[in-house]
């Protein structure tokens, strides 16, 4: 039983119904016969009945409009035409083609909306990566300062656990003696450990002079610090002299990789 | 450098669907960014209407090609999209993931009434499709495929309803003007009679002229209809949608 | 249907670069996912070789084809790029949707300040700075790395600023006296030697007393000072941004 049932659902409502009824007919919705239509339409609703399930109230209603379609016919033609003499717009008839007219436009609109679902289905968008540009120097970004303040950090820590840094309490150093010193060993080695600057230093206080001259060094575009990675071993290098042409932008190189 | 390149490379590599104010957005802010270049600048302010040519070239191009990809504009944004044809190996692609469940025939009638009468309140819908619309709305609703847009001037003021940019999306549409036949099934702006408004309240909308009865007439006959039920409020329908 | 569209339609909607090896897969996958299709079964088995051929042939196509991409071969995989002189745009295309820069030099600078003096003032900050700090101060407030904490007891009773807990996290430092020696690096007095004095002050750790140079040696200094390049903004610093 509820294999009927579940066919008769197949119809999205009597409107649907009544197309299937029509289509199976082979006439235009305009051109056709109401009255039989009716009946038709009226023996499914038996069916449905005679089977016992449950019936869409929308049915019973448009079974009631058939049957009353169906009843006028059946009147006398002289009755019909009191019925009708008062305007021709209020027929029943009228009104169901019309329904039926509009119901079908969007059914087929229905199905082009399908048709065109199947399709996006089978459509896929470009979904690139996101443009990338070559980091525009072989890979070196500078630090910023609170990575050398890290950095500095750690190597006071050490100084301060070394057991003599005590005893050489007499710092000769100044920031600027510090700053010479740099800038020779530089001038002498292209690159230097972040480390390196420090080895040799005997007190925190070094440690820090030596620091600022470093800081100092940066800020006067005389050194860059680079690392290579997060994390990895800060290194210092001369800054690079001015470049004589800064209308020459890394752009031909900087391809977008996709 | 030409203008349709330029829109080409940037639509290449969008991570979405860009829209013509968004490639005009672009071309303004390369051109603030651009210093000495003299052609980036150029582009910096280039008409609305200028990109829309350049971008339609740019898709006749690419159809003209008859590549394995085109150049589309969807929901008034455009990207490049794969040909259909080439779906299985995209599919594969992808891994074969699930797409959303194509919507069943009652939600896609629905959608359609939607579409071409916007706005529309629900008992118009009904009208029309001769059955209650709950369950279908629900999920046109929670697909985002349809939303409230206002209310209509009648008695108790019922919800109107339209189509979403998501519907667009959905069937690849430009915008509602390429619904097909849409001149033949859009809603003509004609307004209603009083006489209508209270004969049967939440119509806002009036059918197509091509099928219009003359209002007195609709409203005698439609307060004249037989069996006057209200056909969506009855329970058990068990027409229910979905 | 021809293998190379396939695979063009393939590497047009791939999110990465594919080696022959994966797209051969992705032929195989289709061809299993196949059911009755032939066309899709016919592909299964593609030799290398033929692929390797159908892939320089569509590189060759789109070379010709001229348009601002091109299809590459990169360390064995397949890909379309973009091509360079359009790098202009796709800077600002990406540029709209970056993520909060890094900090500029001037922020980092205020910060470090802020940090090793807090509470400090606007005025103090800008004593040491040498140059008014509204922009930047902006900017760090904004982004929650600084806050105010209360006013100075002295005439206007002008806000004092401190680091906020956000500031911690982003330097990956568990308390403030994890700064590192914060006492000697507000102790230690800086004299810079005479080649290098400039014009503006600007360390963060030098108490603005021994900062403060005779006018006529800073600008001398400053007029002498060394390469005076604008390393951030010279190509090859990689400090840019993105």
């Amino acid at each position: 039983m509820s294999d009927y049932k579940v066919k008769f659902e197949v119809f999205e409502g009597p409107l649907d119904l009544l197309l299937y009824l029509i289509k199976k007919e082979e006439v235009d919705i305009y051109e056709v016969n109401l009255t039989q239509l009716a009946t038709e339409f009226i023996r499914y609703i038996e069916v449905m009945r005679l089977l016992d399930l449950e019936i869409a109230g929308e049915f019973l209603v448009m079974a009631s409009t058939l049957m009353y379609i169906k009843s006028r016919e059946l009147l006398p033609l002289d009755q019909q035409v009191q019925t009708e003499g008062e305007d021709e717009g209020e027929d029943p008839r009228w009104e169901l083609i019309r329904q039926l007219v509009e119901y079908k436009k969007f059914k087929d609109a229905a199905a082009q909306l399908q048709t065109l679902e199947a399709r996006q289905e089978n459509i896929f968008p470009r979904l690139p990566a996101k443009p990338e540009f070559e980091a525009e120097a072989p890979g070196k970004p500078e630090v910023s300062l609170f990575d050398l303040v890290n950095a500095v950090t750690a190597i006071l820590k050490r100084v301060t656990q070394q057991p003599d840094s005590r005893d050489v309490f007499e710092d000769k150093w100044t920031v600027s003696e510090k700053i010479e010193v740099m800038i020779k060993a530089i001038s002498e080695r292209s690159r230097l450990k972040f480390s390196e600057l420090f080895a040799g230093a005997m007190s925190r206080t070094e440690v820090v002079v030596t620091f600022l001259a470093l800081l100092e060094l940066i800020r006067l575009k005389q050194l860059v610090a680079m690392q290579n990675e997060p994390f990895s071993e800060i290194e210092i290098c001369r800054a690079e002299p001015a470049a004589p042409a800064p209308a020459a932008p890394s752009a031909p190189e900087a391809a977008a990789t996709v | 450098m030409e203008l349709k390149f330029i829109l080409e490379s940037l639509l290449f590599s969008a991570q979405k669907p860009m829209s013509t104010k968004e490639l005009r957005d672009v071309l303004t802010d390369a051109a603030a960014h651009a210093e000495g270049d003299e052609t980036v600048r150029s582009f910096k302010k280039v008409k609305e209407d200028a990109l829309t040519a350049a971008l339609e070239e740019l898709a006749a191009a690419h159809e003209a090609a008859a590549r394995s990809y085109r150049l589309v504009c969807v929901a008034g944004s455009w990207q490049f999209v794969s040909q259909p044809e080439y779906a299985p190996w995209l599919k594969a692609l992808v891994g074969h993931k699930s797409r959303p469940p194509r919507l069943s025939q009652p939600a896609l009638e629905t959608l359609a009434i939607i579409a071409y009468r916007q706005p529309i309140t629900r008992a118009e819908i009904e009208q029309v499709r001769g059955v209650a619309v709950d369950g279908v709305m629900q999920t046109l609703l929670e697909r985002g495929l349809v939303e409230q847009v206002g209310r209509a001037e009648v008695v108790g003021r019922p919800m109107t309803y339209g189509t979403t940019p998501v519907f667009l999306e959905y069937f690849g549409l430009r915008a509602l003007e390429d619904l097909p036949a849409a001149d033949e099934l859009r809603r003509i702006p004609v307004v209603k009679p009083e006489s209508l408004l209270t004969a049967d309240p939440g119509l806002a909308t009036v059918p197509p002229d091509q099928l219009q009865l003359p209002a007195t007439e609709t409203a005698e006959s439609a307060s004249e209809a037989p069996a006057p039920a209200e056909p969506n409020e009855k329970p058990g329908t068990g027409q229910a949608s979905k």
